[in-house]
């Protein structure tokens, strides 16, 4: 039996933060930034949450601990990509997770704003002791964070701390063909054909 | 078509069981009995009469048969799509109450059949108020014409079709009596009604009709009627100004449901008229019982519904 | 005009509408569902025309056709592109069977106009309160859904993980929406439900940023809109060609689309600047 | 029954209709549009009663009406965001305008309202002449946008970064269901031809991946549920309308129960 922090699989959990692949968020929604975030607090409970002091400041720490707190009472579909994933990131983190799920959240950003998102999960996971499962198609932003990968490709996978399994010769036998690895400085940069 | 077939497969397997589907229905088109003059009355009255007259020699479909149906919401179906491609004599109201007929007409085009539009045979017009069979004298007139034309078609029992016309007027005397008596009494009451269907009726009978127009044409319509109409019609009733409230029981719609509840609180006699001939009754008993409805409930206050 | 009664009751009958129909109508603009709002009111006169030939009471028959429909739709449709198809086929049967019932009985069907236009001027006063109560009914259940409801529009996949059970929250609602949409059609008809349905919700959540501000605004556009409907059209009994009062929908239909692309308009040129701001 | 003038009428309208809806269809299921389509035809009353107030033809006043609605549509959303509210606003303010037409005119204006229905067995020769050149002129507007239009329906980003003209398209194709939807309303009803263009191309859309299958497989579908309605109606006397609509209905939920059942 699979079990995840002791417990056996269900649906629904709130000690998973997930934050899905981007979805679009229709502008015109009249919805802050504030109160997309709140949906982590309390979303899948019935009825309406009643205004409460504990609760703001909940949400306001969320808010701060991602940096979206200047733009946290503006419509969230007007938000640029950017400051939207950090409202996603920022949900996640309000449950109080053991664990955050994070499917793609760099896809679609520009190469400032997915190096400041790496930034803020990197700090998060120091500041509020999560592990967090991080998805992505380009490695490149995330080298210098992780602690361990899980490389798959062409039905393979490569399992280990970052060292040991990005390497030239670890890559190349799990692509099939042959991928560098550089290292500039401090460095490290993964190059495929 | 073929060409948009090829595509697919299925679709060519679909479009033969249509085909299947279509020629069974065609082994069992309707059969039609040709010793008789084939006639169509667009409504159960005008079906009423050219029966009355033809007798047994005429064979004869009425569209417009259920006492509950609404002309405006009526549906062409195929059965009399069929009686009109078959039939000699057409008897219809025309205004624009029966526009089905003209459609039906023109798609199954006839030589030598005959159409009698009683609005075109009274010279009205489109937007006049089309309810000419409760206007007194038109059947007679209308009874006279289909006399006429079965003559034509089948001299060999001219005499009998003269004398059932003659009867059928003899039967319309009664009515005629009734609304000349009750004219005598009631002339000038004041009267409320919802649609303008009894309205020939009510003229002839020299009543006074004090619902505005524009309100008896919204609810025919179905239109929103104005407030200061409704307003003008519901103190007519809560005040007692009007000795009756007049009703198309055929269509209860909700302005007309609650003035009914309203005359029936205030003690107003309420006539509910019909649209179409009744079930187990000629037009000339149809005609007279609404007369004496309206004699009924003026003389002694009270309401008729329904008519047996 | 106030002494007149019908005027009185059309008004209260108005702004209970505008009031349920905003509320309901603020989900139905956000959920992007105004095609399915629009047409259950179809599918349930349909079911109030059966219900006669079944020997049953036409409300009962206006409510059980509105709740298969919303369950039938919810089934078929899960995405967006599949909901647009499933509402027009569920719309399709309805009006299909609404030919039958057309033909076998006529009489409580009534006109399909005055279905669509209604009479607002001439309601009787027990179906007002009917509709107050199941309007009621129908606020406290959108209350109950009210955070899961908003979770799973904005963020399905991440109400999903969080446990909201987001395909029984869609039907759910719109089995509520399809009671109340009903419901209020019934008593004002078809055309003044719709457009207070999508109007005012519209409206107010072009310019809202939070969704109970979008409700509030949504109720207080609905109530303006009809109460000034209303006084237009007592008012236009004087007005050329005379004698005619001009009716309620039309004035509804023009002020809820007048609305809508002004409050459009405006939130165009202020979403522009906040572009602007970003750059 | 064939050899009823009426019935040859209706099969030749209804083939007609079943291929025009069956070819506009697969656009509307593709691009979500069938509430614009259900909205355009509606929207066609409050011009017939339009055209009898000012006395003119109503098919005219049907025309002119759905016309304007398709072009408000198209404009009001541009920005792309809430089309569906948009429909349903512009379609109640239309119908909003026919009441007041109806007030206005206060004589009896039977002809507004036979238009749900129509009168599929009472269609006369010219209306089949009409109705056929006009399937040719809306299958005609058809081919010429339907490259541009199935680029942009189906990746409306890339088609718009090609030069695509996006409002002139949207407009144009919401133009041709107001044409093809209200030239048809006279003979077969508003009912009938939502119910075509909806339900069977969208059930054909889910048993094919290609455009030119799923347009021959919604036009067989049209045609199997027309021509069977119509015939079962000739045997039966019940209305044309609910067996077709019916038939339309139980098509589409058929195939996606089947489709479901079949997946992998």
């Amino acid at each position: 039996m699979v079990k995840v922090l002791d417990r056996p699989v269900r649906r629904g959990s709130k000690l998973i933060g997930y934050v899905s692949q981007r979805t679009v968020v229709d502008p015109e929604l009249p919805l802050r930034g504030r109160d997309f975030v709140g949906f982590g607090l309390d979303g899948e409970k019935w009825g309406f949450s009643l205004p409460s002091k504990q609760r703001a400041a909940q949400v306001t720490e969320a808010l701060r601990a991602v940096g979206a707190l200047a733009y946290a009472d503006a419509p969230v579909g007007k938000l640029s990509g950017g400051e939207q994933q950090r409202l996603f990131i920022a949900q996640a983190l309000l449950s109080d997770p053991k664990i955050v799920l994070l499917d793609e959240p760099l896809s679609n950003l520009d190469i400032a704003s997915a190096s400041e998102i790496v930034k803020v999960v990197d700090g998060l996971r120091r500041s509020h002791g999560v592990t967090v499962l991080f998805v992505t198609h380009d490695i490149n932003p995330l080298i210098e964070v992780m602690d361990r990968v899980i490389y798959l490709a062409a039905g393979r996978a490569a399992v280990g701390p970052v060292d040991q399994v990005v390497r030239e010769e670890v890559l190349s036998k799990l692509y099939g063909y042959h991928v560098d690895v550089i290292r500039v400085g401090d460095r490290v940069v993964v190059l495929t054909p | 078509m073929t060409v948009t077939l090829e595509h697919t497969h299925t679709g060519l397997r679909l479009a033969s069981l249509a085909g299947a589907v279509a020629l069974l229905a065609a082994c069992s088109a309707a059969k039609v009995d040709s010793s008789k003059i084939h006639t169509v009355g667009a409504e159960n009255f005008y079906a009423d009469v050219i029966t009355q007259i033809g007798g047994s020699h005429v064979d004869v479909h009425a569209i417009l048969t259920n006492p509950n149906t609404d002309p405006h919401s009526y549906e062409s179906n195929t059965t009399d799509a069929s009686a009109v491609a078959s039939a000699d004599l057409i008897v219809e109201n025309g205004l624009g109450y029966d526009a089905f007929m003209q459609k039906l007409e023109a798609a199954s085009p006839r030589a030598g059949r005959t159409i009698i539009n009683a609005g075109q045979v009274f010279g009205k017009h489109p937007g006049d108020d089309p309810h000419l069979w409760y206007l007194p004298g038109t059947m007679q007139r209308i009874a006279q014409l289909i006399a006429d034309e079965l003559s034509k078609r089948d001299p060999a029992n001219a005499k009998e079709y003269e004398a059932n016309r003659a009867k059928f007027v003899v039967s319309l005397a009664p009515w005629m009596d009734a609304i000349a008596t009750a004219k005598r009494k009631y002339q000038g009451t004041p009267v409320a009604v919802t649609e303008p269907v009894f309205n020939y009726t009510a003229s002839a009978l020299g009543l006074d009709i004090r619902t505005p127009v524009s309100f008896q044409l919204a609810v025919e319509e179905g239109n929103d009627p104005a407030p200061q109409e409704v307003s003008a019609v519901t103190t007519l009733l809560s005040t007692k100004s009007v000795k009756s409230f007049i009703y198309n029981q055929q269509t209860v719609e909700p302005t007309t449901a609650r003035l009914l509840d309203l005359a029936r609180k205030s003690s107003v006699p309420v006539i509910g008229v019909y649209e179409t001939q009744p079930a187990g009754m000629t037009y000339a008993q149809w005609m007279k019982a609404e007369v004496d409805a309206v004699q009924r409930a003026l003389q002694s206050g009270k309401s008729t519904e329904k008519l047996p | 005009m106030l002494a007149d009664p019908g005027v009185v009751q059309a008004l209260l009958a108005g702004v209970i509408v505008a009031a349920l129909c905003g509320f309901v109508g603020v989900f139905v603009v956000m959920r992007r569902q105004s095609f399915a709002g629009h047409a259950i009111t179809d599918v349930g006169f349909t079911g109030g025309a059966g219900a006669p030939l079944a020997g049953l009471d036409p409300l009962a028959g206006l409510l059980a056709f509105s709740v298969i429909g919303s369950i039938v739709m919810a089934r078929l449709g899960d995405k967006i592109r599949e909901r647009d198809v499933a509402t027009g086929v569920v719309l399709t049967a309805s009006l299909g069977l609404g030919a039958l019932f057309l033909f076998i009985q006529t009489r409580y069907v009534s006109q399909p106009a005055a279905l669509l236009f209604g009479s607002i001027f001439a309601i009787r006063s027990g179906v007002l309160l009917t509709t107050m109560v199941v309007g009621a009914a129908c606020v406290i259940a959108l209350a109950i859904l009210y955070r899961p409801l908003i979770f799973s529009t904005v963020n399905p996949e991440t109400a999903a993980a969080r446990g909201v059970p987001v395909k029984f929250i869609s039907t759910a609602f719109l089995l509520i929406m399809g009671v109340a949409v009903a419901e209020a059609a019934q008593l004002v008809g078809v055309l003044l439900t719709t457009a207070l349905l999508i109007g005012p919700a519209s409206a107010a959540i072009t310019f809202s940023r939070r969704v109970p501000w979008a409700i509030l605004f949504a109720v207080i556009f609905g109530a303006v809109q009809m109460t000034l409907s209303i006084f237009l059209a007592y008012a236009s009994y004087t007005w050329p060609p005379g004698g005619k009062g001009w009716p309620v929908s039309f004035f509804l239909g023009v002020l809820a689309l007048g609305t809508f692309v002004i409050a459009r308009f405006f939130s165009a040129g202020d979403s522009r600047r906040s572009e602007s701001n970003e750059a | 029954m064939i050899e009823l003038p009426y019935m040859q009428n209706a099969f030749i309208v209804g083939a007609l209709v079943s291929i025009v809806a069956g070819v506009i269809g697969f656009f509307v299921v593709l691009r979500g549009a069938s509430f614009a389509t259900h909205a355009l035809a509606q929207i066609g009353f409050a011009g017939a009663a339009g055209a009898v107030l000012i006395g003119v033809e109503p098919v005219w006043g049907l025309l002119a009406f759905s016309l304007l609605g398709a072009g408000g549509m198209g404009i009001l959303s541009a920005r792309g965001s809430a089309r569906d509210a948009i429909t349903a606003l512009v379609m109640t303010a239309a119908l909003g305008t026919g009441a007041l037409f109806l007030v206005l005119n206060r004589t009896y204006a039977t002809d507004a309202f036979s238009l749900l229905f129509g009168t599929i067995v009472g269609i006369s020769r010219t209306q089949v002449a009409a109705t056929a050149a006009l399937a040719v002129l809306s299958l005609l507007t058809v081919a010429a946008m339907y490259r541009p239009l199935l680029f942009a329906t189906v990746n409306t980003e890339a088609a718009h970064a090609r030069g695509i003209p996006m409002q002139v398209l949207s407009i144009s194709f919401l133009a041709c269901i107001a044409i093809a939807a209200t030239t048809t309303i006279p003979t077969v009803g508003t009912l009938l031809i939502f119910a075509l263009m909806v339900a069977p191309p969208a059930a054909a859309t889910l048993l094919t991946d290609r455009p030119w299958r799923a347009i021959g497989l919604g036009i067989v579908l049209n045609l199997v549920c027309c021509w069977s309605g119509i015939a079962l109606a000739f045997t039966t006397g019940l209305p044309v309308g609910f067996l077709i609509a019916s038939f339309a209905a139980l098509v589409y939920i058929g195939v996606r129960v089947y489709t479901t059942v079949t997946a992998p």
